[in-house]
């Protein structure tokens, strides 16, 4: 019973499966959601489901992580260090929108008492 | 974009679409076969023995790709100046309310901060040897400050080193990146000595732990800036001319 | 000379810009000025130089990130560093008319905005592009939002929200490839994409469509576009309009061509575009805010660049780049004239035209609203021009009709503004336009015309980019680091 | 056993990323989400990526959380402001 959860395939599946739903989750919340900081919370939901998809795809059993310890003296049987390269800047660029994000939120919130997306009607025709 | 007369039947519609979206692409997905090709990061590592840099992953983001992380700070850098014209005002002095500071928070975040600062300043330094660099030690630097801010409310930073220790870090990184056009004829060049042998050693790696420590600082005084903007008391919840 | 410097020398001068400050405004303001001179300088010295140019970034490609120089960005960084460079003059006034703002930080986001563009489109690295994609994003946020008044902010929040969700697809996209072929270059990507599974391929080119597509705002992904330029300034609206949204367009069109998806996909954004500019035109006929109208009239123009770019023949996508270049010249005159009369008046409705007495406003604002229509003698005519013959000579004589029908649309809301402003019985106030003002809206006018009487002179750049793009063999080559 | 602890560390965080967005409450909501980051946290270490992991605990979860609660301070706490 545990080969079968142990298989690379099915670790596969469960990532794809699972990281999905989170992603459908943080959509769900994104289209409905009105209130800024929880769009926001939503956004950071979907990207937190596509980093776990891209690097869970790319574990594969038997590697290790991409870096040399005292016993190892070589590049071997290593997991793949770009995709872990690229999540880590979007890692970052994920908090600097957020932060960016929420300042305008708090001004704006200031401006108007308001922080609710869907009834900012200062624009318009 | 008044979305207040949503018909619940919208909804409904809605999710149901949504889901049967999610089903194609995970139906997709779960079709996809493994790739056939040798990956760049494959190629990287087999390279990555030249670098003299024990953490694959770290001479990825600093050397490899390392414009990207170029690009990254820029990015943080704008977030922290777009945070603080937002929230920055003019006559920020005037209402200065005083908060009560708690004897035991300040005493006991000032014993923590300097061990914290300690912790983010060696994940920095050995960030081409173990997990971490300068990302996350200069978050980790910014994550002492914000306690420092939360036991003393009235905390002001000082703004002049702050600046000139992300200016100068930045510019220096620019700096590292045109020195290997001028050195190694390519932008980026790691132009410092990095003999193999060397690997797992904490001077080893040429530029990539320079760079990684210019990050650190840049990212540690951009953090704390933000940090200290968004834990300022000086907001109450008046609502301006509305 | 290295391509590199595009991106390096703003990052530099954004990094100092607490100090230029400190040193005093003039420096500040200078400082942008020699920074937009140095690049536009350098792009004209690339003009001489033999394409494709290359510059990579610690390995060469296809492992590393190179700059890549070759015909179809030459002509768009022609047309990015002038903007900027006339852009960062016309600030000189703003500034001085508007005191008080905090303009160090204004500077720094305009520098790394152009920066940004100009990354976009140089770039052969996908991811890298990405990451070229935010700072362009956070920069047009926090510009957009600038005024700190209910109408910046709320078009910031929007444009944010908007901006992120499209980085998502473009990192979902991003993530797809790189599992399927393990690259992010993108000669790498063009030689291996036949190998991905075909249903796969779909789903990233949906994706990167949706992406790209929302920043180059085209139809649907458009419906913010009109928000965010009636609550930002004008000056940062004739940015959007003739640098950043042509950044995302080129990035879209450098995509379809190298990815081969001009076979399968050209029928459907011709569509798209036809109907962007349809939608757009007749929209704006009933805006009431200036800068709303022109936002429209700027969607519409990009509809009709989508349309004729996607044909995949030489002369119309010649004809449409030189379209976009002198839709560019126009609207940068249109807008920074309009920053003028709304700083005058304090008012962004569409009556402003009605109160002003400028001879010299009304004939530049009057030559560019020709222009855009596509009236002989200027730029924009040829363009148009270009266009309609390029579509007659591939038997598409629907479009050719379609187009005209439309411009006639146009014409309509183009000779209301017109009336309005030569209409003799207002009455009108003075108004004073400054000496940099005068110079700024003079040289454009001169280029309209010129343009529009020796086309010759931007034909050759036109050919020379729409070859690059039809054609982009060189540029594979020198993405793939063969031969280098 | 690896398999088992993914899909456990899935399901919770699946349930409680529902509860971050049906959540009335403001922060409640960003409490809730960063149970999410600390999930993630565990499958990048998992997934032998203790870079991502330590980035991810440091910036995805620590820092966005506290700029989050930070933030909400000076908002409305409720989810209609």
């Amino acid at each position: 019973m545990f080969d079968f959860f142990n298989s690379i395939q099915t670790i596969h599946w469960i990532v794809i499966v699972g990281s999905m739903t989170l992603f459908f989750i943080g959509f769900y919340g994104l289209t409905t959601q009105k209130n800024l900081i929880k769009v926001l919370v939503s956004f950071s939901i979907i990207e937190s489901s596509l980093f776990i998809f891209f690097i869970g795809l790319h574990y594969k059993t038997g590697l290790v992580a991409p870096i040399v310890d005292s016993g190892l003296k070589t590049f071997t049987n290593m997991v793949d260090p770009v995709p872990q390269a690229m999540i880590l800047t979007t890692i970052v660029i994920g908090l600097a929108i957020l932060a960016l994000g929420l300042s305008f939120g708090i001004e704006y919130f200031k401006l108007t008492g308001k922080n609710d997306i869907s009834t900012m009607d200062e624009l318009g025709g | 974009m008044n979305l207040k007369k949503v018909l619940p039947l919208k909804d409904i519609v809605f999710s149901l679409l949504s889901s049967a979206l999610l089903l194609t692409l995970t139906g997709i997905l779960l079709q996809v076969k493994p790739d056939k090709f040798k990956s760049v990061g494959e190629i990287f590592l087999k390279l990555n023995i030249q670098t003299a840099t024990a953490n694959a992953v770290t001479s990825v983001v600093a050397f490899f790709r390392g414009i990207d992380t170029v690009g990254e700070v820029t990015v943080l850098f704008l977030a922290t100046s777009g945070v603080v014209l937002m929230l920055s005002e003019t006559q920020r002095d005037s209402e200065k309310n005083i908060a009560q500071e708690s004897f035991i928070l300040s005493i006991g975040s000032r014993l923590l901060l300097s061990v914290i600062v300690l912790f983010g300043v060696y994940i920095i330094i050995h960030g081409h040897l173990s997990p971490g660099g300068g990302f996350q030690g200069g978050v980790v630097i910014a994550t002492a400050f914000l306690l420092l801010f939360l036991a003393n409310p009235n905390l002001k930073l000082r703004h002049n080193i702050l600046t000139l220790g992300e200016s100068l870090s930045g510019v220096t990184y620019i700096l590292v990146v045109l020195v290997g056009l001028f050195k190694m004829n390519i932008l980026l060049g790691n132009f410092l000595p990095h003999p193999t042998n060397e690997i797992g050693e904490l001077v080893s790696g040429g530029i990539v732990p320079v760079i990684y420590i210019l990050v650190g600082i840049k990212v540690g005084s951009e953090m704390s800036v933000i940090v200290e903007y968004f834990s300022k008391e000086d907001y109450h919840k008046e609502v301006r001319d509305v | 000379m290295s391509l590199g410097y595009y991106f390096l020398l703003p990052a530099i001068f954004s990094f100092l810009t607490p100090y230029f400050k400190r040193l005093g405004l003039f420096v500040l303001r200078g400082s942008s000025i020699v920074l937009m001179f140095v690049l536009f300088i350098q792009t004209l010295l690339y003009t001489n130089a033999s394409l494709p140019q290359i510059s990579e970034f610690s390995v060469k490609p296809p492992l590393g990130v190179a700059f890549i120089l070759d015909g179809y960005s030459l002509l768009f960084l022609l047309i990015f560093t002038f903007s900027a460079l006339i852009v960062s003059f016309y600030m000189l006034w703003f500034f001085s008319a508007n005191s008080g703002r905090d303009e160090a930080r204004f500077y720094l986001f305009f520098n790394m905005l152009i920066a940004g563009s100009i990354g976009l489109i140089l770039s052969c690295d996908i991811f890298n592009i990405y990451i070229f994609f935010e700072i362009t994003g956070i920069c047009s946020y926090v510009l957009s939002a600038y005024n700190k008044d209910k109408k910046g902010l709320e078009a910031g929040i929007k444009y944010l929200i908007i901006g992120s969700v499209a980085s998502l697809f473009i990192v979902f996209a991003i993530m797809l490839i790189y599992l399927q072929i393990g690259t992010v270059n993108l000669g790498q990507i063009v030689q291996r994409f036949h190998e991905i599974d075909p249903k796969l391929a779909v789903l990233i080119v949906i994706m990167l469509f949706i992406g790209f597509g929302t920043k180059a705002e085209l139809f649907p992904m458009n419906f913010w576009t009109p928000d965010i330029y009636q609550g930002s300034m004008a000056a940062i609206n004739s940015l959007f309009s003739s640098v950043v949204s042509k950044a995302y367009l080129f990035v879209f069109f450098h995509l379809f061509y190298l990815l081969g998806l001009n076979g399968k996909y050209m029928f459907f954004v011709m569509i798209i575009g036809a109907v962007t500019f349809l939608i757009s035109e007749f929209t704006a006929l009933s805006q009431t805010d200036i800068k709303r109208l022109f936002a429209y009239s700027t969607l519409g123009q990009l509809g009709l660049l989508f349309m004729a770019l996607s044909t995949n023949s030489d002369a119309t996508v010649s004809g449409a780049l030189f379209h976009l270049t002198s839709h560019s010249i126009s609207k940068l005159l249109i807008f920074l004239a309009l920053g003028i009369l709304i700083h005058k008046f304090q008012s962004p409705k569409i009556n402003i035209l009605e109160n002003y007495r400028s001879k010299f406003l009304t004939i530049t604002l009057a030559v560019s609203f020709l222009s855009v229509l596509g009236i002989p003698p200027f730029s924009g005519f040829v363009g148009k021009i270009l266009i309609l013959k390029g579509f007659a000579l591939s038997h598409n004589y629907a479009a050719v009709a379609f187009i005209l029908l439309i411009s006639i649309v146009e014409s309509v809301y183009f000779f209301r503004l017109i009336a309005m402003m030569i209409d003799k019985k207002r009455e009108r106030v003075d108004i004073s336009i400054s000496f940099v003002n005068y110079a700024i809206l003079g040289i454009l006018l001169g280029l309209i015309l010129l343009f529009g009487l020796y086309p010759s002179l931007l034909i050759h750049y036109t050919n020379l980019a729409s070859n690059a793009l039809l054609h982009p063999q060189e540029y594979l080559k020198y993405a793939l680091g063969v031969g280098l | 056993m690896i398999g088992l602890i993914i899909l456990f560390t899935f399901l919770a965080m699946i349930a409680v990323a529902i509860g971050a967005i049906i959540s009335k409450d403001i922060t409640q909501s960003v409490m809730l989400f960063m149970g999410v980051g600390l999930g993630s946290v565990v499958l990048f270490f998992l997934f032998q990526a203790p870079d991502v992991a330590l980035t991810e605990a440091v910036i995805g979860t620590g820092l966005s959380t506290a700029v989050f609660l930070l933030g909400i301070r000076h908002t409305s706490q409720e989810e209609v402001g």
